[in-house]
């Protein structure tokens, strides 16, 4: 058990993993000097840079590289540095990583974690900014990974590196200095939601950074008797519609929330899914939160106005209970 | 005279190889129009028998290859069974991607052939990826990537072989430079001095050989391949041949001259060339027609066996894709 | 009025347009000889390879370059071959172009059709047969086109070609030869589903190859004395979701089927948004029909086992009536 | 000495932009580091001035230009109102791109300048397509295209270059070669000869410049320029400079030997030789340090108009999205 950040917890994950075998290795642009949020500092020093190794700006090698490298028996995490450069290398990823083993019969395997930090960040603008979970979540072959906390992202980013398969690991930028307890003896499988808090009014859904934001919504609603079962999902494929249908089973009221623009996000399926098979058990219209879908502006005071805040989740919440 | 006889025994081998891959493909193209047995679009290596053939006699079993849409010859000549690729041609169980990838995505890592490639120049920065790998593991095995004229003109190119370059990665790239892009002439949609100066511009070293000469391919490439090994580093080779058919099997070609194409295909025959200059070192008429004959033979068994095979069970249309998540267990 | 082909009717309506302004040109791998599946034939000959333009095999480039002459002024029609090979412009299309006219406040325009044949079609295996038309829905900037006949390959071709919005152009590849009566002054705009057959029983929801199943399970339905409202949605942003709310709010009953792949597919957006505003007209759960997240396998019993075929459409609405 | 004047005319002409250019990111930088104004990222050039300067001098205002996420020197040079820059590096109403696109995205149309991009590289196709765009319209503009050294291993380098060789495009495509990729020296990933060097191999004649002499750039420039211009065909200009400062302010660049980085930023600094070359050439250091202060107080003044100007309203959330299926109707 330590304290620590965010960043600092993949940090210790990824290290501890290449100590542990010597075929996991790092690559990206500038990886040497710890990476463009420090998220890679001293591995380059303890593991040389072979294996913790800078790239050219050359998004679509990087990603096709290290596939290439999987396939032979290497295990790489690969760094995009922003979620939005992994457009990039959409090819790579979609009609290659997730598809050879496959078009290919089984014959190949793609163990890669595939690092997209993403997410509104301080101005950073449409380029630097975006939140595409729902799109890796449509893609067959793909695991896809949000974590929302120092805990997790050290466990999730074991798990990743452990699996055989190409895991999007979707860090959020907003979480970087984020700290808290880590136990590094946690156990985590992925599809296994986290309970934030539990309550027995509304089941509140979301991950990654909105799942902080739920957790002090159910603060808020706390504090006016509300109790809200606040489900961090942590991963989206597999995410773990048991724990989301169990709760519903309770509290008969679902709001998801997250800070992708909700039109075609995951929270659609989420309340699909739901209203699918626990239809009856619903006393309350279901309801998603997420951005509209307009592009993430520059200005400070028009990024605020796309962000789904604490306050708007518990407000979404009360009303459903009106 | 052992040097003489190894040689002729090299250069029977080639034309071996050659007469197999054009037998494997003449009964692939009957399996489409004359039994309608394969539906997805199979692209011809007809008249590019020899750099197949040339560059993969180089090669060691282990070391590997990708290729592209067109890979049928160089599956073959890395070593993979023919009946396994037809029932694969055809969506058969027992096919070597277990019938899931078919023609565009052929391969069989048990011979090192990591796949072709649906997408044009995708290949490139895997390949180079994948000598990565082996740089990561400390082997000596180098990696073989096969791309079209066509490929150079997307920006893996580049990529890939910067990549390369830059790691020093035991990889021959090999352009196959058949002069077409799908319908179009390469040459129409290409800017500057070509393949080979593109590569040395990166820092590649870059050579170029006639592709319906076995003889030379095999010459070239063997020194390429021995180069990359010793040095752990990129090579290149571009290697000029010609497209005898359509794009596609369905493609009659009518976009280009016919009379040149003919022409072209007739010149630049490598088959032909082998067995002429083998005749002319004395082997006879008869030793020649048995190998076609044999290729034949083989491949219309394979056929054969690919159309009596059973369509791969239901339930592969589940397995396979991903342990976590799989949609074995839950699909929706 | 005439009879023509998909393929046909689309490729009268890019003359037309072609004809009428001579800012519209076409580019795109292979035109000059009609186009990989002959959508383009002839248009070479009567506009000339400056406007009807083959290009390298560089789709980064045609996607970008295409944007660039779009700012300046032209209306490029973009082809992608396959919709599978558009994912090597990604970044073109969803950074740049979606992007640009919003970051740029409004100083730039893209008025592109970005044309890209989708959907499984006989044997073409991964990577030449996905449907990926939740990406571009989740996209802000982008339209979305799903095109379902040959009335709407021409009605929606000549809409896409006047808009000055980036269109991305989802023809499905299943239907270039399918025939019907096209009416070139017959009204379109987009956001305005088609209503393929009237019903009370049930609302089902399609676009692109799946609307035609959809109406061939009606007239099973039909013939059971089932009544079901076939809605045809053609585009997916905008999206009638008002006509699709009218109509549950009269059946109580909603069915969506596609063929892309179900999970965080384009139903989920129709069934969170039908859910959300109209729960108290649900008459039983909302229920999708779409391919499982798996890939799409070369083997024709395979590909036939992913496929949704008006028998499943059918077989589902009867059991949501039961 | 009518040549003289007009040569000395335009070297204090270059020396004011390259001043109002130095002036403009000083008082950026202090809007981030002391004022606190700037939230995202914002890329000084430093020591760069003279490309910028030395380029746009030569085209006209009706030419276009795209540029990097390093590009308020090229955006100001080419004729933008310093005042709505500032506004926009801030995120205001009246910003160039009304406060939505901040330095990354910075353009002003109205001057020819389609935009900085916060994607390396994809600028390139784009600007080689605004360049296809002129050509169809059939008049008589062309476009600048500007990147930096680390751009040329991505992907759209090779395709847009090759875009343009291909369709005859009247593009001038200019590699800003600071030397670094952020904080990675970028000759170490970078193989081969460099950016002139595959420039050619596409068909693209290049040439290359000391980017820290702003004469040398400016001549160059108008010779491509005027090529460009009559022969409608790309050309590439390499231009050597030198990042003086970090690769965002926010940077100390703690990663490079910083004797060496001083000594470079020393030595080739644009504005210390241009004022050196014209107080050789006579001109009173009174009158050049007028126009240094002339700069200051401009961009003084820039700052403290973006300063006092207001947030964008909230509606300018949803608008400039798209007509059809508009967010400010319709947003979930
Ligand atoms: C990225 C991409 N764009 C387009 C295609 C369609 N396509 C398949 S093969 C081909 C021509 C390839 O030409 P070349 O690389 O010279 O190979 P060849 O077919 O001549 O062997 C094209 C355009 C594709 N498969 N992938
Ligand atoms: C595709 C892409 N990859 C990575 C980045 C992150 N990034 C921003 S600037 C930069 C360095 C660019 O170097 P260069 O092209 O030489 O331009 P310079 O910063 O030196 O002006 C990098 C890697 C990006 N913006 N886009
Ligand atoms: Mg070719
Ligand atoms: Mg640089």
């Amino acid at each position: 058990m330590a304290r620590m950040t965010y960043a600092e917890a993949a940090r210790q994950a990824i290290a501890e993993a290449m100590r542990a075998d010597p075929r996991v290795w790092c690559v990206g642009e500038d990886l040497g000097r710890g990476g463009v949020f420090g998220q890679y500092r001293g591995l380059a020093e303890e593991f040389g840079p072979e294996r913790v190794s800078d790239a050219p700006i050359s998004e679509a090698a990087i990603m096709g590289a290290a596939f290439g490298a999987a396939m032979v028996g290497t295990r790489p995490v690969v760094e995009m540095r922003f979620a939005d450069f992994a457009l990039c290398a959409t090819d790579e990823l979609v009609n290659q990583i997730a598809k050879a083993r496959f078009m290919f019969g089984g014959q190949s395997r793609a163990p890669m974690v595939i690092r997209q930090p993403m997410g509104m960040w301080r101005s950073s603008a449409a380029q630097h900014s975006q939140s595409l979970e729902a799109w890796y979540a449509h893609i067959p072959g793909l695991v896809v990974a949000v974590p929302a906390t120092p805990q997790d992202n050290y466990s999730m980013m074991r798990a990743a590196i452990a699996a055989d398969d190409p895991v999007v690991y979707l860090e959020h930028k907003d979480l970087w200095a984020m700290e808290g307890e880590v136990d590094p003896a946690a156990p985590f499988a992925f599809g296994q939601a986290r309970h934030r808090c539990q309550g027995d009014d509304i089941t509140i859904v979301a991950w990654s950074k909105t799942a902080n934001h739920a957790e002090e919504a159910a603060g808020i609603l706390a504090a006016e008797g509300i109790g809200a079962h606040v489900i961090d999902l942590r991963s989206l494929w597999p995410w773990d519609r048991a724990a989301v249908l169990e709760s519903v089973g309770r509290t008969g009221r679902l709001l998801v929330a997250h800070e992708a623009v909700q039109v075609a996000g995951f929270g659609a399926e989420v309340v699909a899914a739901v209203t699918e098979r626990a239809f009856g058990a619903l006393k309350a219209p279901p309801r998603r939160l997420g951005a509209p879908r307009t592009l993430i502006p520059y200005a400070p005071n028009l990024e605020e106005r796309l962000r789904v805040t604490p306050r708007m989740i518990a407000d979404a919440a009360r009303e459903m209970l009106a | 005279m052992r040097e003489t006889n190894r040689d002729i025994g090299r250069s029977l081998a080639l034309l071996t190889m050659m007469e197999r891959i054009r037998a494997f493909e003449r009964q692939a193209e009957l399996a489409a129009t004359r039994d309608r047995l394969v539906l997805g679009a199979i692209h011809l290596s007809y008249g590019q028998e020899a750099v197949a053939a040339g560059v993969m006699h180089a090669l060691r079993r282990d070391d590997l290859l990708l290729s592209t849409h067109r890979g049928h010859g160089h599956t073959l000549a890395k070593g993979a069974d023919p009946a396994a690729m037809m029932k694969e041609l055809l969506g058969r169980a027992g096919g070597c991607c277990g019938g899931k990838g078919g023609s565009m995505h052929i391969a069989d890592f048990g011979v090192g052939m990591l796949g072709a490639n649906g997408v044009v120049a995708a290949n490139i920065t895997i390949g180079a990826g994948a000598a990565h790998g082996i740089r990561l593991l400390g082997d000596d095995r180098i990696v073989v990537d096969i791309f079209g004229d066509g490929a150079i003109n997307r920006g893996p190119f580049l990529e890939g072989l910067n990549w390369a370059a830059v790691f020093s990665l035991p990889v021959l790239f090999v352009c196959e430079d058949n002069e077409w892009s799908a319908t179009t002439r390469t040459a129409r949609m290409t800017a500057g001095a070509g393949a080979a100066a593109r590569a040395r511009a990166i820092g590649i070293e870059a050579e170029t050989v006639d592709g319906a000469d076995v003889e030379a391919v095999a010459d070239l490439a063997a020194e390429l391949v021995a180069r990359v090994r010793r040095d752990r580093r990129p090579a290149f080779l571009h290697a000029r041949t010609w497209r005898a058919g359509g794009h596609t099997y369905f493609d009659p070609a009518a976009y280009r001259d016919s009379a040149e194409a003919e022409a072209r295909a007739r010149e630049g025959d490598p088959i032909e060339r082998q067995r002429a200059r083998l005749a002319a070192a004395g082997i006879a008429a008869a030793e020649l027609d048995a190998i076609r004959a044999g290729a034949m033979a083989e491949m219309e068994a394979a056929l054969a066996a690919a159309a009596a095979a059973p369509f791969p069970p239901a339930a592969a249309a589940f397995s396979d894709v991903q342990d976590i998540g799989s949609p074995a267990g839950e699909a929706y």
